[in-house]
């Protein structure tokens, strides 16, 4: 049988051992009348060489990225990930041990999470990071309830520029404690969420605001300004980053007034994957350390005063604190972290910021290419690498031509926001040559 | 005893940030084949990032050698027997590494067209039901990242149950041996929870549940076999009674490993489950995840499943949202993909014949080891147990040696030490979960190594109060990590 | 100073065989589809196996895990510094080992027809040409295995030349610095090895060669950069008289890395080159190869190269066998052809710029080991060297301490020793190869540790002479391995 | 630069130490007017993503023993590697590492080594197996080189059902010490070589003959007997085995009378790899092992009495014998001999055995098929997953045909054996299925 090493013999001496002539004799507690008849209804076990050409067939049946241009970004972002991540990571110290535990014997994976940490706060400006939250959005849930806590107040004010993906996972999630959520309109020239919007938006039982920044319509928003409001009214501000790229060119959440800083750093060493898994990432200001979800590792020493690692501020955590912890959280997406921090240093900051202005460059070349084939931006806010635009024909039957190209067009906003119905959502990154590029306005234009 | 244990070799390493060079470039992203953007004159100056202060400028060759050996610190399945309790250790097979890496699987986008997703969504969809088949449950979902996210979401959609029939209840009914995700994710999801005490008995007993429950139980939660490695032996009849008072039995799925092709949960009146896709069904655990925790439903609850749901229409999959009763999503997109495949891989390379024999096995591997190791160490409770058997440190504290001291003095003879101080209910609790790809000898290995620490601790019991002595850093300072908490590097980069 | 090495835990592991347990099986074959043969009716009866006898039987886990803890053991370039002369041990770029696993490489047939296999020809017809530029040569053959197979197809072909020009001549002068395999290659090829003294000069001087050479001499045979890391700078006026007296210059060109982009080796007169994919273009030494031996020739010498050649016709690749005066074939098919995929990336990587950066580093990464550590170790040569510098132990006999005392010590500060008692001119040679991948940063602590050691040579000798104290075994008994050969194990199979 | 750490502030440190102001104070003494002018005619360096991308699409441009159905065999198999062989040759301690010249630092590689001979001896019954060669054929060569130092004597006799490249590369390495080669013919009918023949073809001057099992057409040889002739004359018998697979069901040349056995083990754990890197394979008798070429790695204590392991016989070298070396084999082919054990353990001994009969299966299936197709065998002989077939067309012309239903059909003789003009070598193996198998058969009859 596969993966058991056990023989017949083995079997009976066990079974000796345990002074039984049969496993029969240990189940006897069981139910009888309910024990599984038969066998399971399932296909025939596999050799290792069927399984492989069973699957090598499976994922035969979808089509990538690689083998079609894809302008697909919406929270998911095709970016080239270096050798090194995969080579690393598939080192079987770190992607087949459990959560750092005993600490004497998970050294590798406590500093590396340390760094992660320090590495996200970094990126976002903020005092203090987890060690990684699923993805993105319920990152953004938890980023809620965590504000909720904070402020002991309920009104959560969520942009509708916000992915509605994340948006309906914040409603999820706070199903159990009730949601009191609204949102900001944004704004339908701009494409983006008006600070005087906001205005109007909130009040003293606003817990939160949640802006996403790039926006799911790739808009900038007016994070500082944002912040000033809602921080008038001693709410807290949750910024969202899914495209974690940006964050190379783009001024941190920490600088722009977020308590806050969530999102995804899929973008960092982990591929698309069908949408999952990501990286949740959360960062947030010291002085709410201990409202924070998830995971965090300190620096500590040994008993001989060598520098070692840790996990800490476990008393928040469930398995302490059971239904007063402040999340459910326990197995998170540590391998993911550990694929982003490998990507982040194989870039450096020179390289960081190198990747994030290719991707403004991409995007703007896009921007020009489509508008001289005739398709304008929808909104008139900056962006980086992802733009909306807006077409002259339905955009799902224009999707589909495209595809015959091998061209994934974009994304139709359609089903979104209904409101944007002859709208695309399209990204461009490192991965898309100009060739590709010029070929898509090309196509765009003749479809 | 000859131990599995040793000291060698083992290379120093700072923090990355340390090793920093201003101006060095790792991988450089590839050249600019279209304009330079001005981003100066692009993005609104506010907006415009100054520095990155204290990120690392590493040469690729010293982050190659900073996670090579960063992992040579650490101690994974491949290294060595790995007994901890509660999260199936079980080997991780490498051909599903090699499946989950292939690039129609990695590299697919959520929201690329349906038509080009077939196989995804074909792995998808089977998985749930093989799923289904598993747990006698009617329909699954894979949305969830990890167990207590589908803890989350099986008692969000029992908490939508009942207030879509206009009648929330408020209560959720817990053992005290339960993991802490169960409170956590009750609470999260709304409810009060009402712990019940197991009292020494091991297992929930009707009249503990029965003293309880009332209407205003939405559901009754435990963990079968339960964390004590016990098999819930009422919870047919415990079942019947959450069923007559309207309510639901929850059953958290991480322990399925001990009955799969034995029992169905379904048949034993479960209403929800859980599935632990990095324990049972042998995905990786990965230093801490990634992991999967689909949930399974009766079809009463069926409605209330996060969206989107797979369906099959002819011989195409596609995905379906508009389910009005749905709880919504847990997470953006559809779930962790990848970790799918590899539950999937695994469950056709075992067939039902392979996942029963798994079972089986990893049984008997518990009870031989409960059997060996009693009298040596205090048994919790003696008895027959399902893959995984309670001791405690009972015996030892006479010579003033603790769980943990033994847990350390594992580490010196190459063993990943068992889960400790869990469950609660167990004093000092020792819970060894050997999983059914552990051989014969493995685990005579073991047991002799943890009589020969049984020994030491009456013959010489600094050894294990200094213990563990083979490793690189040793008794690491947790209190002092809490007291001055060091969150992150704060030097300053060269 | 803060030593790199440390210890720490690792796991003891018995050879593979005394894991075995009977029955086991790891990963079993395919089921049959086919009817099952019936072996002894179909294969004559002296002809069937009775037994495997003693052939391992393990699960996968075990196999996993035994694997697994022997790497453990190892030390690699990944760990860390390896600064082996005469090596090149240069980062060896994971991009390469991902473009070498591509299944479009791995899984082609050598057979398989000349139009399936487009894209394999045009990587090895581009790699001869770039091999051809590097090193100034006017064809290239990649088709030997490793550098020693590289010099014996290049003797092979000077030794064919002379026979087909029915003058065949028997010698080759070869300096004392040379690499073991470079006499051992002219032997292999019929040629009496004539040996040339370098006389403390560090290199070979025209009136070494004069004396030595004759009208038998084939080829004078040298290595440039020299193993002593010194450019051979009469190399020009050694070539002009060996091709005065109708010989050929033979460069073993192991040492490439010092001169890419700044010298070419057909400038300087050299006739035949082979090199070393694994040192010089990064491809790694797998722990004893496999490597790749290419061989560069001038247009003379081009009609003799082995079978088969690439030929581009139009936009088409195509093997051509029909070549007269070739020596034949040194293996079967084409060569290590997965590691010419690694040597072809790294060039396209790297590009000209990056190649000649590369030498320049390197050559600046000896210079600067070779200032820093001169006084403290006795340099064989007091002048700029290449890509390498060779000290000795001169200055550490007066406290009794040796080569391979700083060698071992060296291990317990955390890195590879480099090459030592090679070459064999220079007594108790430390030979040290930075290459241009490590930082400064690397190399400074390098320097420290070894002046470390020096110290402690003084201070406390034994602590060399007991080194390495941190390995999992220490110094290892090589006479009695040559004197009570145990060269395979004989248990018995459980 | 690509893998260069240097800043232009570590450059200025470095001359700086070394008392320099540039690197040209350096190359001082190297022929100025021979330095290279200008930059090397080389395409410009690339990113890794650039460069991945470009290889992407060469690797595309070859097809596939999986995209085509393979009957190719002739000494390069096409056999399923277990995922656990990648899994582990690719941790980097393995194959970042050097030849294991310092035993402290390299017992993984010695320990695997020393398993690998083990298994090697096993695999042939014979007493003693080295590292590894770089391939079958040059084994071989280095067979008959080591037959000769053993015997005195120059004569080689090749049996010509020997693979005709192990042939020719015996050649060329004789080159140097005078070839002395005869070649021993193959029946016609039978297709192996004739113990009679043999009897004619020896004398007292042979060093040894040189067959090889199941030879080149696929055919098993009477090894026994050939043993039995040769050594009447006190020659020396070396067996070749390139098909490693078959040692599974064959008795081994070490039970058969075999001096030598060699061949090639690529069928355990290497892939095809357009015909390299494979891995030769050397084993002898003990009184033997100082005229054999290449590594070997002996079992030994360390200083504290513990088990260890180091190279050995190294007097054999040529880093120390110099020209008197028994071969200058230097680097060889260690991890391959790695992912050969590997893959050996993985089946172990029931694994081997079965893949064996099923190679047997496989092949006996095709044989029926191809008969029923009206392609019948050309050999009289038993065979194992290899043999021979004569075919009515013309086989260059068959096979183009075939390729266009993706199907590699077999290797034509031609050019090898004019002879055998309208002859073609068909393997199977566990990978080709019982429809790619059914296919081929229709397909030919077709065709
Ligand atoms: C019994 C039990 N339930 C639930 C969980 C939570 O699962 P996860 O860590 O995947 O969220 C665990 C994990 O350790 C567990 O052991
Ligand atoms: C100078 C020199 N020449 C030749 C060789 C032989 O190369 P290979 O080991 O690839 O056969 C070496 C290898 O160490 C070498 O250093």
């Amino acid at each position: 049988m596969p993966y058991i090493p056990h023989t017949d013999k083995d079997i009976s001496v066990i079974l000796k051992a345990i002074g039984v002539s049969s496993l029969d004799d240990i189940l006897g507690s069981l139910p009888a009348g309910l024990r599984v008849k038969g066998s399971l209804n399932l296909p025939k076990g596999l050799s290792e060489q069927e399984l492989k050409s069973l699957l090598k067939g499976l994922s035969g049946k979808n089509s990538t990225v690689e083998e079609y241009t894809s302008f697909l970004g919406a929270g998911a972002y095709n970016h080239y990930i270096p050798s090194v991540v995969a080579s690393l990571i598939s080192r079987s110290e770190f992607y087949t041990s459990y959560t750092p535990y005993q600490p004497e014997l998970a050294q590798g994976t406590l500093q590396a999470i340390f760094e992660y940490q320090t590495l996200v706060c970094q990126l976002t400006a903020m005092d203090v990071s987890n060690a990684s939250l699923y993805d993105g959005a319920s990152a953004t849930a938890e980023a809620v309830l965590m504000a909720r806590r904070i402020t002991g107040r309920h009104g959560v004010v969520l942009s509708s520029a916000l992915h509605p993906e994340y948006r309906d996972t914040v409603k999820t999630y706070l199903k159990g404690s009730g949601d009191h959520i609204s949102e900001v309109m944004y704004c339908t020239e701009e494409g983006r969420t008006l600070p005087g919007a906001l205005e109007g938006a909130i009040n003293d039982n606003t817990a939160c605001v949640v802006v996403q920044h790039p926006n799911f319509f790739g808009s900038l928003e007016d994070v500082g300004e944002l912040a000033r409001i809602i921080h008038e009214k001693k709410g807290l501000l949750i910024v969202v980053t899914n495209e974690a790229v940006s964050l190379g060119l783009l001024k941190p959440p920490g600088e722009l007034g977020a308590d806050i800083a969530v999102g995804d750093n899929q973008s960092f060493g982990n591929p698309l994957s069908y949408g999952g898994p990501h990286l949740g990432f959360m960062a947030t200001k010291t002085e709410y350390i201990r409202q924070m979800p998830g995971r965090l590792v300190g620096q500590t020493v040994d008993k001989n005063g060598q520098t070692a690692f840790c996990l800490t501020f476990a008393t928040r955590e469930q398995h302490i604190r059971r239904e007063r912890a402040t999340s459910n959280i326990c197995t998170n997406h540590g391998l993911c972290a550990l694929a982003a921090s490998i990507h982040m240093v194989s870039l450096g900051s020179k390289g960081l910021k190198t990747l994030a202005l290719l991707n403004l460059s991409k995007a703007e070349y896009l921007k020009e290419r489509l508008s001289s084939a005739g398709v304008k931006p929808a909104f008139t806010s900056q962006t980086f690498n992802e733009f909306t635009v807006k077409v002259e024909k339905d955009p799902d039957s224009l999707l589909k031509s495209l595809l015959k190209k091998r061209i994934m067009g974009g994304l139709s906003l359609k089903k979104f926001h209904p409101v944007l119905s002859s709208h695309l959502l399209v990204a461009a990154t490192e991965l898309n040559s100009r060739e590709e590029i010029d070929r898509f306005a090309e196509e765009l234009a003749k479809a | 005893m000859e131990a599995n244990g040793t000291k060698g070799l083992l290379l120093n390493e700072p923090l990355i940030f340390e090793k920093s060079s201003e101006g060095r470039v790792g991988v450089e992203p590839a050249s600019f084949d279209v304009p330079r953007a001005d981003a100066a004159a692009l993005i609104p100056g506010g907006l415009l990032r100054d520095g990155l202060d204290g990120f690392p400028d590493l040469s690729e060759i010293d982050t190659v050698r900073h996670y090579t050996r960063l992992s040579q610190w650490n101690f994974g399945l491949d290294s060595g027997f790995y007994p901890l309790g509660s999260c199936t250790m079980k080997y991780n097979p490498k051909v599903n590494e090699d499946i989950a890496g292939m690039t129609g699987f990695t590299r697919i986008h959520p929201y690329q067209s349906e038509d080009l997703s077939q196989g995804a969504l074909e792995v998808m969809y089977e998985l749930e039901a093989y799923l289904a088949e598993i747990s006698g449950m009617d329909a699954v979902t894979l949305q969830p990242s990890a167990g207590a996210h589908g803890e989350l979401c099986g008692l969000l959609m029992i908490a939508e149950y009942f207030k879509s029939k206009g009648r929330p209840r408020t209560k959720v009914i817990i053992p005290d041996t339960a993991h802490g995700t169960n409170p956590a994710s009750s609470h999260l999801a709304g409810f009060k929870v009402v712990p019940v005490k197991s009292e020494g008995k091991g297992v929930l007993t009707v009249e503990a549940v029965k003293a309880a429950i009332d209407r205003e139980t939405a559901a009754v939660m435990l963990t079968n076999p339960n964390t004590l490695g016990l098999f819930e032996s009422h919870i047919k009849e415990i079942a019947d009674l959450v069923h007559s008072k309207g309510g639901f039995l929850y059953c958290d799925g991480a322990n399925l490993n001990a009955i799969m092709g034995i029992m169905k949960l379904g048949d034993l009146g479960v209403d929800v489950v859980q599935f632990n896709l990095h324990k049972t069904f042998s995905t990786p655990h990965g230093g801490g995840g990634p992991g999967s925790g689909p949930v399974g439903v009766r079809l009463v609850l069926e409605p209330y499943l996060p969206v989107p749901r797979i369906k099959k229409a002819g011989k195409k999959f596609k995905l379906v949202t508009d389910r009005p009763k749905s709880i919504g999503r847990l997470k953006a997109f559809y779930g962790n993909f990848s970790i799918m495949v590899r539950a999937y891989s695994y469950i056709r390379r075992m067939g039902g014949e392979g996942l029963k024999r798994a079972s089986e096995t990893a049984i008997l591997n518990a009870n031989y080891i409960k059997e060996r190791l009693k009298g040596t160490y205090q048994l919790a409770f003696d008895r027959p147990c399902m893959h995984e058997c309670v001791f405690s440190d009972k015996l030892q504290q006479a010579d003033g040696v603790s769980t943990m001291d033994v847990a350390k003095r594992l580490i010196d003879y190459g063993y990943h030490p068992p889960t400790v101080y869990f469950p609660l209910v167990v004093p000092g609790a020792i819970m060894v979960e050997p999983t059914e790809t552990e051989s014969l000898e493995t685990m005579d290995k073991f047991i002799e190594a943890m009589r020969a620490i049984a020994q030491e601790a009456k013959t010489n019991p600094e050894l294990l109060k200094n213990a563990p002595a083979n490793t690189r850093v040793q008794r690491v300072d947790e209190t002092r990590a809490a007291r001055e908490p060091v969150l992150k590097w704060t030097g300053v980069k060269k």
